[in-house]
């Protein structure tokens, strides 16, 4: 069998890259079809993120969208697609802000506070689609899409200023309260040609988070149940899973983890919430992250980090009057190719699989045959 | 009349989808009425006269029997009246007793069998393929099937038939073609063989002897229950209702029934899959009645489920982690919170060493081993636990001779060290051979038991029907179970005899047609109930 | 068929829900919640999301789960408008349901030749074609006479109607507020007052999707594909071929829907102009039972809550006190049902709106702008029980791998 | 550091500008600013680069934008849209020798930052006037496109003039959406066309839309009812060519001179070589804003005209004062 493990690994790592290079040779020829160089296009990029700032960036980004490709793969295992880890990660955000804001705590304190109110939001906004998908059974699927919208506006009210935003002098944007500097998460200072910039120190509670999801979910029984409920549902029951408070529970983690998606945001950067900094759609991208990663940790990381590369090297094709869309085009490509690889390798293994243990049922038939026959 | 048989796995299926057109064969040729044919798809199949009633029902269960036969035969007769007239042509020609306006959903399983034949004889086929027909009917609907195969014969038909049942092979076959591991090994005429020798050729090497019976039955109740009782349907009907019984430590109670009369529920019901609506569970001296499934298993309930691929395994994970399923609390699998895989992995390479499951490994995925070895692993898993009650669905069912043998064996070993064991299965042979009490279920009661010593398959098979039920010395509830283990006197021969008719009567209705709603309907009750139920389960 | 409701039942619920809206309107004075403009309003943003609704029908009865309505719908509406500025409106909605068909055979290649699981390929194709519009306007509408990277130059209007007299004499009715009859004018008047040509299309695709599907052997063979492919395929139907016409068909319907936006409600694309309909249009499917008759109601629901939220507020205040009404009827349904739990929910809620309806004089803008997706999630949570998807939707399906 | 290296280098670069959601093509403000870049270059023959945002995307993404600019040696660079007002401040501290403006802010601090904003209130002030003078319904309309302090201040303008115009004519409000929702609220002309629709079915019959893109929709709608008036915004819409067809219903427009300001700046940076600081705004006395007359049917309308004039001269001379929150 070890064979047949070394080729898994073999054909795991083998999807990703050729689904890449696929995405990366098809959109060259859309660059090409618009009149401009491709190669070009590529250069611009890479260059780009050459320069050490450009990578703090990346960093960053990478470090958001990591958390929210995991919020979202704890779904996954277990067959729930949590659409709504966008409307989750924004509304903790926002009432962790608000909380956080209100108070005054020393350090380590105030964050935990801030941190435990966003996974506290995070898990009861997912909470209300677990409920309504195991005791109403509504698809997770059509609830969180709803939830989302509500989500938002929900938002929209609780910023008015007579409630919990506040309007900074002059602007325009409406904020929560500002936090205190004890609510600073310590970064890490990078000097780039005189000026410094900080890569958040909380890329390592994300990492801290992928370990953990990791363990979780290969090392514990819990974990063993829910990827036994993701991978066959009326089998889990019969072994005595109880699926439906799985459902609720990876649901919440879900949501919970969504909680954490703004706080290096919100901690390391803009230190109150403001919906600018909060931006929709980091949800849907933690999706597509987390269909590049196969919904593992590690696998998570090069995605996130691959993401935030053509997210954060993009301006530099607008720069140099490409059409910076081509990266968007990019990543849903990607997308497209990498999930259609997985499938492809997928079966391709099972077929091997079965057709050596064929072979070799049939090899031990045949002797069964020959000693009758002696 | 052609008959093949094979052990499982022996490529009767893939044999038959080939000439279907469902597979393309490697090499080799196919000739109708001496022409070589290619046959790409089902459609040239059937363009061809070639029809097939696959081993697995092949009906949408949301569409009605009309939906059902038109469906991919529009040309005929169109979709509407012209076509359902015609279905009743065909239906009263062969006393089908079709109702074409029915939910597929809410038929029992004669009548969805009729309606595959029906589906096969409306494309007007000549050549007619049953993959395993009989498998899942009591004896008087496998008669009432025969005597309908016999009517197509008579009209010039040829007919393809695999069978498990070697004696209803010998005796409706005129000829029969054994194939193992994929090759023809012989073809033989039924007169030249009797059942064993053909078992043999099947197997390639000697069967296990019969057991002989000796009764290790303690009188420790292990699992006695009382008065279950669950749900009920639109029309009322319950799905179980004031199901008593007890098993006592080393007992193998056997549970005899058409499929679709409450054993599904009875299974549930006792692992903790479905909470029952009124009655009690009790398991050695606790009431479990209100345990969880988890709580039960590890409490020492093992359960060979009836659907392997739906309820024993993960078929795409490897085969130590299916080792875990089931047991992931319990050691080796696990300390504490923390499972143990090196532990697993060890424990499964013992399993499989000593199940003889033919795997090359314990990483590969449960789904490329056959069907057969996923069952001995299974067992093997339950086994390992050391239950002190074992629930066993179907254990052999879909599984070849020699497997059946070891599997019976573990069970008889396990019972003889006061194993109490619950047995559901189809195979009445299987129910007689290991069972020290039978009780036959019909309609979600227990409405007659037999000794295994005396009773015949004939008299079960009439009590199944619900027709000999009267004959049977029928327990009321209330009593059943404190005598529910010992062994009542066999039925009188007057309940064989008075069964095949009033049997046909009750749940095939011939010849009555499409006014056969009253005793069909009742059928709905068990197969609605479980669909509803996975409906909602089914949400995306 | 005892699992849907029989025609005179859903009528008669019509009719009595019709007879408690107006009663509403007349306590709570808020006229504008029957007018003919009212109704017109929600005609128009019932549509789109009721072709996108249609869209996923067609997709889900072949057995394809399709969230990638959205994209398909904004390639409709770029494709729409592109066609459209320059060839015509009319060219603009054919090259706008081809570009919806385009998305469409994206997700059949994707889902049914290589059995991706159908919600991912759905995300993968709505970032996709996010994406490929806003690339190709910056190419194609950038520099145009009156276009703009972000938007297209101006289309040429379609066809409008109105039935002479009988829309006025309509309205005139819908003016006088009588009980029940001014309602019934104004809901009609909204439908025979300055109506596009492509909405009467889509009005009438509704029947003509359920005359398909449900009465002629096509649809028998694209419904078995949903409910059980195996089967299908066992009796030499090309499921392939059905699942594959059933998305494109899907695609088709979404991009319609999408040129709709973009040539009816606007005259022109614009960036983000489909925000979200599509998976509100797949919502409305599930709202509606996986058949067309539902969907329509659906949508319907959806344009006017929708339009609620988009004319005047006092309409919505209104109806808190319609909501409360309901609820309270649905408790007392339950009851009977002896769902007491259930009951009790209704209860609460029910006395909730009640309150906030007498309390408050209006009703904050962000609420009124939650109002549809609430009411969606409200209806899923009531009803969701009731609902029944075709059997083989969603699970990917391997031609001769069916045992 | 390398920053400073830079500067050395940016005259020849030129000038740096990042739109606000929308970018070029709103035919609002983001348009308008670009003109007066144009203009700038132009004039003093220099080159300049303008950047589009993605839609929805967040606060360092501005950042980025921004920083890239100054990095590559532009100056000045101009943030247009208050959304640009925090990223500005970051920037600006980064890179002390480049000017930075922001349009339509006024919270940024520190010498080389420059607020560019306007008194929309009295622009819309104005336009209110002329609805509360043609209504013939006592009914007029304000569509705003986000429910956020800016747009507040035009419905407060709005308001007033009406009131003061006419007293006790009613006006009906309605927000399309509110933040985060920019580009519903901004960018969906089906919004505004339903509110406009809503407004005209509940008597309406002067409707101002300070609502971007979706404004388009509501002008389109209220050119298909018969004698109704609409009211631009930002721009001179009358003269706008996506609206070309609809152009007679538009009655004025309060417009906002965001060219002005910006070229203003720029000549302030590259010619006087003193660059703006701090809070600059553009109000009526200097034409910042004001409403337009170039709709001829408007022109002919001589007394509300000439009441509009009036009461500028007293908004410009202070007598009238006009308030910012509704
Ligand atoms: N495409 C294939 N090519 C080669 N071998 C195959 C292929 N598919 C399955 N097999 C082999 O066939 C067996 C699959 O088991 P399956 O469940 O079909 O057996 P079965 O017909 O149920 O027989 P039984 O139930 O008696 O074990 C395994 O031995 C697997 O290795
Ligand atoms: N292309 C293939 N090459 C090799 N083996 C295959 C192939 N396709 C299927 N098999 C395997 O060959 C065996 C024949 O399966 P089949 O279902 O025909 O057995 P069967 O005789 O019908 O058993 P059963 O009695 O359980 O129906 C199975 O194990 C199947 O998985
Ligand atoms: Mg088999
Ligand atoms: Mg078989």
């Amino acid at each position: 069998m070890k064979r047949i493990d070394k080729e898994k690994l073999v054909l795991a790592l083998a999807a990703p890259v050729l689904a890449v290079v696929v995405a990366m040779a098809l959109s060259s020829g859309i660059v090409a079809a618009s009149g401009k160089d491709p190669i070009e296009a590529f250069r611009l990029m890479l260059e780009y993120s050459a320069n050490a700032d450009t990578q703090v960036l990346i960093l960053n980004r990478a470090t958001t969208y990591y958390l929210a490709a995991v919020a979202v793969a704890i779904g996954f295992r277990m067959n729930l697609f949590n659409i709504g880890v966008d409307g989750q990660y924004r509304i903790a955000a926002m009432l962790a802000a608000a909380v956080g804001g209100a108070v005054t705590l020393p350090g380590p304190l105030h964050m935990t506070l801030i941190l435990v109110t966003a996974i506290l939001v995070g898990a009861v906004w997912s909470g209300v689609a677990g409920v309504l998908k195991t005791h109403r059974g509504v698809s997770e699927v059509v609830s969180t899409i709803m939830l989302n919208a509500v989500a938002t506006a929900l938002i929209a009210y609780l910023m008015r200023d007579s409630l919990l935003g506040v309007l900074p002098q002059g602007s325009d944007q409406l904020t929560t309260e500002p936090l205190a500097d004890s609510a600073d998460f310590p970064g890490i200072p990078v000097d780039v040609d005189g000026r410094t910039m900080e890569v958040y120190g909380f890329i390592f509670i994300a990492v801290a988070v992928g370990i953990g999801f990791h363990y979780l979910l290969n090392r514990t029984t819990f974990g063993f149940d829910l990827r036994a409920a993701g991978a066959s549902e009326s089998a889990a029951v019969a072994s005595g899973v109880d699926t439906k408070r799985m459902v609720l529970y990876s649901m919440l983690l879900s949501g919970g983890i969504a909680g954490l998606i703004g706080m290096p945001q919100l901690l390391g950067e803009s230190h109150s919430y403001g919906v600018a900094d909060f931006p929709a759609g980091v949800g849907f991208t933690g999706i597509a992250i987390a269909l590049l990663g196969r919904n593992n940790p590690l696998g998570i990381a090069f995605g996130a980090l691959l993401w935030a590369f053509l997210d954060r090297s993009a301006p530099n094709l607008d720069f140099n009057g490409f059409e910076k869309e081509i990266a968007t085009i990019m990543q849903g490509l990607i997308v497209i190719s990498v999930v259609v690889a997985y499938e492809l390798v997928r079966r391709y293994g099972l077929r091997r699989q079965q057709q050596r243990v064929g072979e070799e049922l049939a090899q031990a038939a045949r002797r069964n045959v020959t000693e009758v026959a002696a | 009349m052609h008959a093949i048989v094979g052990e499982n796995g022996a490529g009767k299926s893939t044999l038959m989808k080939i000439l279907y057109g469902m597979q393309r064969p490697d090499e080799g040729t196919i000739a109708i009425d001496g022409e070589q044919v290619s046959l790409h798809t089902p459609s040239d199949a059937i363009a061809r006269g070639i029809g097939m009633v696959h081993q697995h029902f092949m009906l949408a269960d949301n569409l009605t029997v009309l939906e059902n036969t038109v469906l991919g035969a529009e040309k005929r007769h169109g979709i509407r009246d012209a076509a359902r007239a015609r279905m009743r042509e065909i239906s009263d020609a062969y006393g089908l007793g079709i109702r074409p306006d029915a939910l597929v959903e809410d038929l029992g399983v004669a009548d969805r069998q009729r309606v595959e034949i029906l589906k096969v004889l409306y494309r007007g086929a000549r050549i007619l393929i049953l993959d395993e027909p009989t498998a899942v009917l009591v004896p008087q609907e496998v008669d009432a099937l025969f005597a309908n195969l016999r009517e197509l014969k008579s009209e010039g038909l040829t007919v393809i038939f695999i069978s498990h049942k070697l004696d209803e092979v010998l005796s409706v076959a005129d000829e029969i073609t054994v194939i193992r591991r994929g090759t023809t090994v012989a073809s033989v005429l039924p007169g030249d063989v009797n059942a064993r020798q053909l078992a043999e050729l099947m197997v390639g090497s000697e069967l296990p002897s019969p057991q002989t019976r000796e009764s290790t039955v303690t009188d420790t109740p292990m699992l006695t229950v009382t008065e279950l009782g669950l749900g009920g349907d639109e029309n009322g009907r319950r799905l179980l209702d004031g199901v008593s019984f007890t098993i006592h430590r080393g007992e193998v109670l056997g549970i005899a029934g058409v499929e679709g009369n409450g054993q599904t529920e009875l299974i549930d019901v006792l692992i903790g899959a479905r909470p029952a609506d009124e009655g009690t569970v009790v398991l050695g001296e606790q009431d479990v009645t209100a345990w969880p499934t988890r709580r039960r298993r590890e409490g020492g309930v093992g359960y060979i489920p009836e659907d392997r691929h739906r309820h024993g395994l993960l078929l795409e994970s490897p085969l130590w982690e299916n080792r875990i399923l089931g047991h992931v609390g319990e050691s080796p699998n696990s300390k504490g919170p923390w499972l143990d895989p090196r532990a697993a992995r060890a424990d499964t390479r013992r399993i499989v060493e000593e199940y003889d499951v033919r795997t090359p490994g314990i990483e590969v995925t449960a789904a490329s081993l056959s069907g057969g070895n996923q069952q001995k692993l299974i067992v093997g898993r339950e086994m390992s636990h050391h239950p002190r009650l074992l629930i066993a669905a179907h254990p052999t069912r879909g599984v070849d001779v020699g497997a059946q043998a070891q599997i019976w064996d573990q069970i008889r070993a396990a019972r003889r060290e006061g194993l109490a064991v619950l047995l559901i299965s189809a195979d009445l042979d299987e129910l007689i051979g290991l069972s020290d009490t039978i009780r036959v279920m019909y309609r979600g009661r227990l409405v007659a038991d037999a000794d295994p010593a005396t009773v015949t398959s004939q008299e079960l098979g009439s009590a199944m029907t619900g027709a000999a039920a009267g004959h049977l010395e029928h327990h009321e509830p209330g009593d059943a179970d404190t005598e529910g283990g010992t062994a009542p006197e066999g039925a009188p021969p007057s309940g064989g005899t008075a069964a095949p008719g009033s049997g046909a009567g009750a749940d095939t209705s011939p010849d009555t047609g499409p006014d056969a709603g009253p005793d069909t309907s009742p059928d709905a009750g068990p197969d609605t109930g479980p669909d509803a139920a996975a409906d909602t389960g089914e949400e995306r | 068929m005892r699992r849907q409701m029989s025609l005179p039942v859903v009528l008669l619920l019509v009719a009595a829900g019709l007879v408690l809206f107006s009663a509403v309107r007349v306590v709570t004075g808020a006229h504008d919640l029957t007018s003919d403009g009212q109704a017109a309003a929600a005609l128009q943003l019932a549509v789109p999301v009721g072709l996108a609704g249609l869209g996923g029908l067609w997709a889900e009865r072949a057995g394809v789960v399709n969230i990638g309505l959205e994209g398909m719908m904004i390639l409709g509406t770029w494709c729409g408008a592109w066609a459209g500025y320059q060839w015509g409106p009319w060219v603009g909605v054919l090259v706008g349901v081809l570009g919806g068909a385009l998305g469409g055979l994206t997700h059949a290649v994707v889902t049914v030749t290589f059995g991706v699981n159908h919600i991912i390929s759905g995300v993968a194709i709505n970032i996709l074609a996010g994406g490929a519009t806003q690339y190709l306007s910056r190419l194609a509408f950038d520099g145009v006479q009156g276009g703009t990277p972000v938007q297209s130059p101006n289309i040429d209007p379609l066809p409008r109607w109105t039935v002479p007299h009988l829309a006025d004499w309509l309205t005139d009715i819908n003016r006088e507020h009588w009980f029940l009859v001014s309602d019934l004018a104004g809901l009609c008047g909204g439908l025979v007052r300055d109506i596009s040509a492509l909405t009467v299309i889509a009005v009438t695709l509704v029947p003509l999707s359920f005359l398909v599907l449900w009465r002629t052997p096509f649809g028998l063979r694209l419904r078995s594909c949903g409910e059980a492919p195996v089967a299908a395929e066992s009796l030499g139907v090309n499921v392939y071929l059905y699942k594959y016409i059933g998305v494109i068909t899907s695609g088709a319907l979404a991009g319609l829907g999408g040129v709709f936006l973009a040539e009816v409600t606007a005259d022109f694309y614009r960036e983000g102009q489909t925000s979200g309909r599509g998976y509100i249009g797949l919502a409305a499917m599930i709202f509606g039972n996986w058949r067309p008759g539902g969907l329509a109601m659906g949508a319907g629901l959806f344009g006017f809550t929708d339009s609620l939220r988009l004319r005047n507020n006092d309409n919505v205040r209104a109806l808190l006190l319609l909501l409360a009404v309901l609820l309270v009827l649905l408790a007392l349904w339950q009851l009977y049902r002896r769902s007491y739990l259930a009951a009790s929910f209704s209860v609460v809620f029910g006395a909730g709106s009640a309150v906030w309806y007498v309390l408050s004089d209006e009703v904050p803008a962000e609420f009124i702008q939650a109002a549809p997706y609430l009411t969606t999630l409200l209806v899923l949570a009531f009803s969701s029980q009731r609902l029944r998807m075709p059997k083989a939707d969603g699970i990917p399906y391997r031609r001769g791998e069916g045992t | 550091g390398g920053s400073s290296s830079d500067d050395s280098g940016s005259k020849d670069k030129g000038i740096g500008l990042a739109f606000d959601v929308g970018g070029r093509g709103d035919n609002s403000f983001n348009d308008a600013s670009y003109a007066g870049m144009e203009k700038a270059m132009k004039e003093f023959d220099i080159k300049g680069k303008a950047l589009t945002p993605r839609d929805g995307e967040s606060e360092d993404d501005k950042v980025q934008r921004l920083t890239q600019l100054a990095k590559e040696g532009y100056n000045p660079v101009i943030g247009v849209g208050a959304v640009y007002s925090k990223s500005v401040k970051k920037v600006a501290d980064q890179f002390p020798k480049t000017s930075f403006a922001v349009v339509d802010a006024s919270d940024n601090t520190g010498d080389n930052i420059a607020n560019l904003v306007f008194t929309e209130e009295q622009s819309s002030f104005l336009v209110g006037m002329a609805a509360a003078l043609e209504t013939k319904t006592g009914k007029v309309g304000f569509i705003g496109g986000v429910k956020m302090p800016l747009i507040e201040k035009f419905e407060a303008g709005y308001r007033q003039g009406v009131e003061y115009a006419k007293p006790g004519t009613k006006v009906l409000v309605k927000y399309l959406a509110s933040p985060p929702n920019y580009s519903k609220g901004f960018g969906d002309p089906a919004e505004g066309a339903n509110a406009a629709k809503g407004q005209l079915d509940s008597g309406a019959d002067v409707i101002y839309s300070a609502a971007g893109a979706s404004g388009d929709g509501a002008i389109k709608t209220i050119s298909q009812a018969k004698n109704k008036w609409a009211i631009g915004v930002d721009q001179d819409q009358y003269n706008q060519k996506s609206l070309a067809a609809y152009k007679n219903v538009i009655l004025t427009s309060a417009t906002k001179n965001c060219s002005g300001a910006v070229y203003d700046f720029i000549k302030s940076v590259v010619e006087d070589k003193k660059p703006m600081t701090g809070v600059h705004e553009f109000s009526l006395k200097d034409d910042g804003v004001g409403f337009s007359v170039s709709n001829p049917d408007f022109a002919a309308k001589k007394e509300t005209v000439t009441k509009i004039e009036a009461a500028k001269e007293k908004i410009i001379s202070g007598e009238l004062k006009v308030n910012d929150k509704p």
